[in-house]
């Protein structure tokens, strides 16, 4: 296969896999402060990109396009509606279920992704049909050959890369972070230590939510078409990502991400047969590679002691 | 009685690394039937490790541990089990949501039948057997603590820490052990409490005869009461092996454990 | 007594679910001084730290640290009162090293350098904790993870330190070792509030007694007046 | 002897109240007499709630189950030929009831022994599918059911690997992935129909057509419905029979003992893996003999019968009976069945709704609606 | 006047929702106005029920249906893979039906079932008339993608026999699942093969993805789409990436119709909030035939099979129509569709046709 197909798949599979990892990236963040999955993320962000998409139409009807404003808007709409709505979702929905088995809060933050998915079907204004989301970036491209890379690609992979490394400096480097790994394994040690637990569980949940309506927008950005199920398949995917990848490690997530997309981009490649089986294929692999690392690829340090 | 001399138990060179610390280095033990061996020394010197390696729980890296004369080494906990070595934790484990009877009984696992066959069809015999099982299992709580034998069929859960040691205790000693490992069990008593704990295992062990126990204490004065002989570890080595009154006046153990007077 | 009262109890009640833990528990702990609490297992000692802390809070009664209430504030917020805990079971975060941990004990210290000397203190004091800065406290032996615990308490430099049951699970030596820290702890002025069964050795540190009993206060007074009392006594000495 | 009359009073009348209920909730189709007869069940229970009574019952309950248990049949039966001749009616209630048998299997493997399966419409679904496949063939129909049950087994040999070797959320990818991509495979692989979806020929038992009307005289005549209700109500008594024993045995102890603490129960001789397996396993069986019943039943499937939200919808099942509650899991099964299907009107608005009302429910009732009790090995035997 | 009870069927949830409640709403619509009219002999009752697309909900829900004695005839069916689920189950219980928007042609011509009707045409007649249209502008070369439902496969399946009859050449196609959302692995291997044309035989939401990552990835071929993308909100998807997209829709356009002009004015005097889209008006006429037979023969599932079963050149808004011995409308006639200033416009009337403006690729 030639060069500049070899680099278009490539670009492809980074983008997609940039957009899993910032899902992932989420998942890691709740699991990593009260172990609990959310599994509303994936719906979070489709909301999240909805909102940025009502921010963009809204501009237009105020007589603002300038692209770059529209783009800032968008975003610091997306992002903090979003950041609000996880706060929200831990207060009232995870909080109060900290005593109960970990699994209802998983059925429960589904059950409240159905709801968001829903109500955005049903009470935005068409909102059951796929809409036109804008390309606010330049769109001027190269093309080397059957090789086309295109300046927005590019700009929304340098973002996403820095969202993530942010993430990572915040959970690691930063003061805010260390309370957060505390209070995920002995809460009421960490409020012994002075942390405000609650504020703390909700900071986290703002900001892998955040994460997320980032991750919506660009979504919405290079498809250029969002609509009200999206979110699903990207809440599932992001989630095993995470968990390949190892959960509460976010190079775990990226790893994870970027795997899941090489996978599926490989599978619609290089399969012989259809490349309907890409998923079957890259699902498989997700098996078999967490039967081969049973804790995820970057396996966190275990610390069971009898 | 040339019986009583047989060898339970032998540690030969034993050794556990975690990276850069050795948990345990080159340690040599042995015990004989019946005996009841303190295993003493400072935080951190390998004591429960011991147990963890002993048990299956934790590989060894080096040497070998010698049970009944079989070679049990890098055994798998159940076959550990199976031999007859019980134990308890220096942090409780109990099924905090199942009954004390539901407890007491996963101690009792080697004797039951587990057989589908007979736990789904064979309803009558399966009663008897759990009927069996509650009577040997109320006779064995009676000893530590008669009230506790009425309250069988309430959660773990809801029992105070000293409870808790003995059921875990009787959990342990149900299963017939010819070894018992106790770490630490007089941890968070009184001295009050300590002392009826120590009666209670002293009355056990006469009677099922033949069982020797391995105690792991920071409670001298249980130490001193209850064992034959006493091991102290530093750093994972032996530093010293006797009485309690030999160990006690050694110097090395002085320094590094007890601290003189 | 003559001293002013760091931290005043009053007329607590406190329970879990149903029953009652502690009942009408009042108690004071001189400011500067080392006060001890001692009672059988069960005795609801825990539970005072607990609802100190407000982790339990009491059903009703009164908590002063200095005069101020503590009654409903949060838990972060009674720390920043100037109260630090050393728990029960150590309780150190498992999944982070050791000097994570002491970091954390700091964590409403917001001065790099002062958090830096105070590690430096606690290493001096526990020169076993150097050797393992880098290790897990989840995979540290009782002991050590006890090194640990102290250590954090101490990072907070508070007014007051409460230490549940220190020497529970440590060797002789390192018991002995124990309370010798806790004197020193006390000599740089900080109020300790001892929780412990080892009657002897915390009688021998501290100022005053408290013991409690199915949750009531059975008696108090100096530590002298306390090893002389009678039915502590037999209650409490072998 | 006064109180034990009581209590079988209390049940009898229970049992007829519950009956009642049911078939009045199903037979209304008026949305607002469906939503005041939630509601009013809503109050009566919360009534009872605070009044005390429901110790005081479960209490009663407890003391004399067997009637418990045969009183609930027989109101099962009442409900069942109160419809004999309405279709729908009688296929919600059969699909309840295979919803009861594929959940109890979920509730073996993550409500006992603690493995945590997020494929449970898969294994449902190789049931159906094996049903479709084996359809024409002539098979005698209860070895179908009992292959489709050997199939999901078999299938989920391959998943035990994996599973053995990860715990809580490692092992729910596992499962969460292998639904996703038996799904997606059914989809994109067109020997068993693609995303189509095959048809199913029905029942045939001993020459007894399931598909036919059973005409009892000219002018009775009851649904063919009935026979698959009848055939599923068998199955959940010997699921629900299995269960228990299984609870109240050895072997439910050593589920237990794995679920909670494994290295203890390594420590007392349990063997880890021979649990995992036989739960994972076993569940997945009764999985799969519901499917294949279900399959004949409705006469058609498709891959997206199985999709994950198919899976969840099973697990919240679980999760909102209670953890190992069987009770409490048939109790969910038709809360979750029926309350969507009965919304149908509300159109569009139904799984909001649904949505909406599973959230407060988990909310308020953490432990599920009837959560799991002690062991009591022996009904009545305490010592 | 007694009550008598008529259903609906279509997709009112998930992606294809919009064609669904159009069609819905057209339903209703007829049902209104035969209740508004004075000489009607019932009072007519609809019953509206959700297949979400999805073969098993269908299923569920036609049992639900067909087991209601008190329903006398259905209007159902947008999504093949569903209809070919519920077809048996009607005929199991003689439910007489008529398919308003389903083009898989087995739904009619693979049984022999009675009670099964369609007013709307086949995907046959719509493949031929593109393959047709499509090689006429002068196009060569194809890549094809498709869902992997019966729907997309048969699409591929006629498109395929017709243009290869027609000359065409096929480089390569790909089946999808229907809910994928990232094309560009498939799309990066069509551009590498650089067609003339991109055929998408499949469903709106797939469609506008599609045709979105066409221009992210640079490839310039023309894109023409099926029936099942000839919905505003396939343009509103795309915005100005819609412009010349070509689609084939059977039947006369509305406003040429006899009865076009009435039906959208009744629509919208109706008040209904959502558009018609491309298969209202047979959902219109379907139920309009229902009630006219229920008029006449009485409200009999029976009667009204045989009544059905004899329809010949029966007026409606969307020509006459006439059952084949299939219960299959035959008159249908095709009528190509491009996109053109954000509007779906007929071929003959739009600025292709007449040069001013060139499909991509001529
Ligand atoms: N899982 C583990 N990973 C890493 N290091 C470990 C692990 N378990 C034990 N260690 C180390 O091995 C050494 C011995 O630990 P061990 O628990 O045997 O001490 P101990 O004698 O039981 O002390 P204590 O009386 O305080 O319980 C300690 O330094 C501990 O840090
Ligand atoms: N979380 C809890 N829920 C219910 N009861 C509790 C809880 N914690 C403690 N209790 C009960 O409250 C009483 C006092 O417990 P507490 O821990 O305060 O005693 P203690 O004096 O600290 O004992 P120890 O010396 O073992 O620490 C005990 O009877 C205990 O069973
Ligand atoms: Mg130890
Ligand atoms: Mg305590």
């Amino acid at each position: 296969m030639d060069m500049g197909l070899l680099g278009q798949f490539i670009v492809n599979g980074m983008m997609l896999g940039m957009m899993y990892a910032l899902v992932a990236v989420g998942f890691t963040l709740f699991f990593g402060v009260l172990d609990v999955i959310k599994f509303s993320h994936g719906d979070v962000l489709m909301v999240g990109t909805f909102a940025g998409f009502s921010t963009y139409l809204g501009l237009g009807a105020i007589g603002i396009d300038n692209a770059f404003v529209q783009l800032i808007g968008v975003l610091v709409v997306a992002i903090g509606s979003m950041a609000i709505l996880g706060a929200i979702i831990a207060r009232y929905l995870v909080l109060p279920l900290k005593s109960a088995p970990p699994l209802n809060t998983l059925l429960v933050t589904l059950m409240l992704g159905t709801v968001l998915r829903e109500a955005i079907r049903l009470f935005y204004p068409d909102g059951s049909n796929p809409k036109r989301f804008p390309s606010l970036l330049p769109t001027d491209s190269w093309t080397i050959g059957s090789f086309n890379l295109r300046a927005d690609s590019v700009i929304l992979l340098v973002g996403g890369l820095l969202v993530i490394v942010g993430v990572h400096v915040l959970i690691n480097r930063t003061r805010l972070g260390m309370a957060i790994r505390a209070v995920a394994q002995d809460e009421e040690t960490a409020k012994c230590m002075g942390i405000n637990f609650k504020m703390i569980v909700l900071l986290t949940f703002g900001l892998g939510s955040a994460v997320a309506a980032f991750a919506g927008v660009m979504n919405g950005l290079y498809y250029n078409e969002i609509n009200f199920g999206m979110g699903l398949l990207l809440g599932v995917i992001g989630f095993s990502a995470a968990i390949i990848g190892g959960l509460g490690n976010i190079y775990g997530a990226i790893l994870g991400g970027f795997i899941f997309a090489a996978l599926q981009t490989l599978g619609a490649v290089a399969l012989p047969f259809a490349s309907a089986y890409k998923d079957v294929f890259a699902f498989a692999v997700v098996i078999a590679l967490i039967a081969w690392r049973p804790t995820g690829l970057i396996a966190e340090k275990t610390s069971e002691r009898v | 009685m040339e019986q009583q001399q047989e060898t339970v138990l032998a540690f030969k060179g034993l050794t556990r690394r975690f990276g850069g610390v050795v948990a345990l280095n080159e340690f040599d033990m042995e015990l004989t039937n019946g005996q009841i061996v303190g295993l003493i020394g400072p935080n951190g010197s390998g004591k429960t490790t011991s147990f963890n390696v002993l048990t299956g729980i934790y590989e060894a890296n080096g040497g070998s541990i010698e049970f009944l004369g079989q070679d049990i080494t890098s055994w798998p906990a159940q076959k550990v089990y199976e031999a007859g070595v019980a134990r308890t934790f220096q942090r409780s484990r109990l099924c905090l949501e199942l009954s004390i009877f539901d407890n007491i009984m996963i101690g009792a696992h080697k004797r039951l039948n587990h057989g589908f066959m007979f736990n789904v069809f064979k309803r009558k015999a399966l009663q008897q057997q759990i009927k069996e099982n509650y009577e040997e299992a109320r006779k064995l709580l009676t000893i530590f603590d008669p009230e506790l034998a009425d309250k069988m069929f309430e959660p773990v859960g809801s029992l105070r820490m000293i409870d808790r040691r003995r059921i875990e205790i009787c959990r342990a000693l149900i299963s017939h052990p010819r070894l018992l490992l106790l770490d630490e069990p007089s941890a968070g008593m009184t001295h009050e409490e300590t002392r009826e704990l120590m009666d209670d295992i002293l009355e056990v062990r006469e009677m099922i005869d033949g069982l020797s126990i391995i105690l792991v204490e920071h409670e001298m004065g249980m130490i001193e009461r209850v064992t034959d002989k006493c091991i102290v570890l530093n750093f994972g080595q032996k530093i010293c092996e006797g009485a309690y009154r030999e160990v006690a006046s050694n110097k090395l153990v002085q320094e590094a454990y007890l601290g003189g007077e | 007594m003559a001293t002013a009262s760091a931290l005043e109890l009053k007329n607590i009640y406190a329970a879990y679910d149903s029953a009652d833990v502690l009942e009408d528990v009042s108690l004071s702990v001189p400011a500067g001084k080392i006060t001890c609490l001692l009672g059988s297992n069960g005795a609801g000692k825990s539970t005072i730290i607990r609802s100190i802390l407000g982790l339990t809070p009491p059903r009703s009664g009164d908590i002063l640290v200095d005069g101020e209430s503590l009654i409903g504030l949060p838990t972060h917020k009674v720390i920043s009162a100037g109260i630090a805990c050393i728990p029960e079971g150590r309780k150190v975060f498992p999944k982070m090293t050791v000097v994570e941990n002491l970091r954390l004990g700091a964590f409403q210290e917001s001065s790099e350098s002062v958090i830096r000397d105070r590690i430096d203190q606690v290493f001096e004091i526990f020169p076993r904790l150097k050797e393992r800065k880098g290790q897990l406290a989840g995979t540290m032996s009782g002991g050590e993870q006890a090194m640990v615990s102290i250590g954090r308490g101490l990072m907070a430099a508070p007014k007051v330190l409460l230490i549940d049951e220190p020497s529970l699970g440590l060797s002789p030596l390192f018991v002995k070792e124990n309370f010798n820290i806790i004197r020193r702890i006390n000599e740089q002025g900080i109020t300790v509030f001892l929780v412990e069964q080892n009657v002897h050795q915390t009688l021998a540190i501290a100022h005053y007694g408290y013991v409690l009993s199915q949750g009531h206060v059975v008696a108090q007074g100096t530590a002298k007046e306390l090893s002389e009392n009678a039915e502590v006594h037999e209650a409490y000495f072998g | 002897m006064t109180q034990s009359l009581k209590d079988k009073l209390i049940i009898l009348l229970l049992a007829a109240l519950g009956a009642a209920f049911l078939v009045t909730f199903i037979a209304i189709e008026e949305q607002a007499e469906i939503f005041a007869l939630l509601v009013f069940a809503g109050v009566l229970i919360i009534a009872s709630a605070k009044l005390g009574l429901t110790d005081k019952i479960s209490q009663s309950l407890s003391r004399n189950e067997r009637l418990l248990n045969l009183s609930v049949i027989a109101a099962m039966l009442v409900v069942i030929f109160w419809f004999h001749e309405d279709h729908f009616p009688l296929l919600m209630i059969a699909t309840v009831l295979l919803y009861v048998v594929a959940c109890c299997g979920l509730n073996m493997q993550f409500g006992y022994t603690g493995v945590v399966n997020f494929a449970g419409a898969a294994f449902f679904g190789v049931g159906c599918y094996t049903a479709a496949v084996l359809g024409g063939t002539g098979t005698p129909l209860l070895l179908v059911i009992a292959l489709g049950g050997v199939m999901a087994a078999i299938i989920g040999s391959i998943l035990i690997i994996p599973v053995l070797r990860t715990r809580g959320h490692y092992a729910a990818v596992v499962t969460i992935a292998f639904g996703l991509l038996f799904r997606t495979f059914l989809e994109v692989n067109d020997t068993l129909g693609g995303p189509q979806g095959l048809p199913v020929s029905g029942m045939n038992l001993f020459g007894w057509d399931f598909n036919s009307n059973i005409q009892i005289t000219e002018n009775i005549e009851f649904s063919f419905y009935m026979n698959y209700v009848i055939l599923a109500l068998i199955m959940v008594i010997l699921t629900f029979i299995l269960m228990r024993r299984i609870e109240r045995s050895w072997i439910g102890l050593n589920f237990d003992a794995v679920r909670l603490d494994e290295t203890a129960a390594a420590c007392y001789g349990i063997n880890i893996k021979r649990w995992k397996i036989l739960s994972f396993t076993l569940g997945n069986f009764l999985a799969g003999t519901a499917g294949a019943l279900f399959a004949m039943m409705l006469g058609f499937i498709a891959p997206s019968n199985f999709a994950f939200s198919d899976s969840l919808i099973l697990v919240s099942i679980v999760l909102l009976g209670g953890m190992g509650s069987i009770w409490g899991t048939i109790l969910a099964a038709g809360l979750v069945v029926l309350l969507p299907e009965k919304l149908q009107v509300i159109q569009e608005y139904r799984f909001l709704l649904y949505a909406v009302v599973m959230i407060l429910i988990l909310l308020f009732r953490p432990q599920g609606v009837l959560p799991r009790n002690l062991r009591s090995y022996i009904p009545g035997w305490r010592g | 006047k007694d009550t008598v009870k008529v259903a609906f069927i279509g997709p009112l949830t998930g992606g294809v929702s919009a064609v669904g409640v159009g069609g819905r709403n057209s339903a209703e619509l007829a049902v209104q106005l035969r209740n508004a009219d004075p000489n009607a002999k019932y009072e007519y009752e609809l019953v509206t029920q959700d297949s979400e697309c999805k073969p098993n909900v269908g299923v569920q829900i036609a049992t639900k249906i067909a087991a209601d004695r008190s329903i006398i005839g259905l209007v159902g069916h947008y999504c093949s893979a569903v209809a070919m689920g519920a077809v048996d189950i009607y005929h199991r219980f003689n439910l007489p039906m008529s398919v308003w928007g389903a083009v898989l042609p087995e739904i009619t011509y693979a049984n022999d079932y009675k009670e099964i009707h369609r007013v709307n045409g086949t995907m046959i007649n719509q493949n031929e008339v593109a393959a047709k249209f499509m090689t006429d502008q002068g196009y060569k070369t194809w890549v094809i993608i498709h869902d992997t439902t019966d729907y997309g496969k048969g699409h591929n399946k006629y498109f395929s026999e017709y243009l290869t009859a027609n000359g065409g050449e096929i480089l390569a196609d790909f089946g999808v699942p229907a809910d994928q959302q990232d094309f560009t692995a498939e799309l990066t291997k069509a551009k590498q093969l650089n067609p003339d044309v991109i055929y998408f035989g499949g469903l709106t939401p797939l469609g506008v993805r599609i045709r979105a990552q066409m221009d992210k990835l640079g490839i310039e071929s023309q894109f023409q789409g099926v029936s099942g993308i000839k919905s505003d909100s396939f343009i509103d998807g795309t915005g100005e990436l819609a412009e010349g997209v070509v689609s084939f829709l059977e039947g006369a356009p509305l406003e040429k119709l006899p009865g076009g002009q009435y039906f959208s004015e009744k629509y919208k005097a109706a008040g209904f909030t959502e558009s018609e889209e491309a298969y209202g008006p047979f959902a219109f006429s379907a139920m309009n035939l229902i009630l006219d037979g229920i008029e006449e023969v009485g409200p009999n599932r029976k009667a009204l099979t045989e009544y059905l079963g004899n329809i010949q050149d029966h007026d409606s808004v969307v020509g006459k129509i006439s059952f084949d011995d299939h219960g299959q409308n035959t008159v249908a006639a095709i009528t190509p569709y491009v996109i053109q200033d954000g509007k779906w416009v007929v071929w003959e009337d739009s600025e292709y046709a007449d040069g001013t403006r060139k499909l991509s690729g001529l």
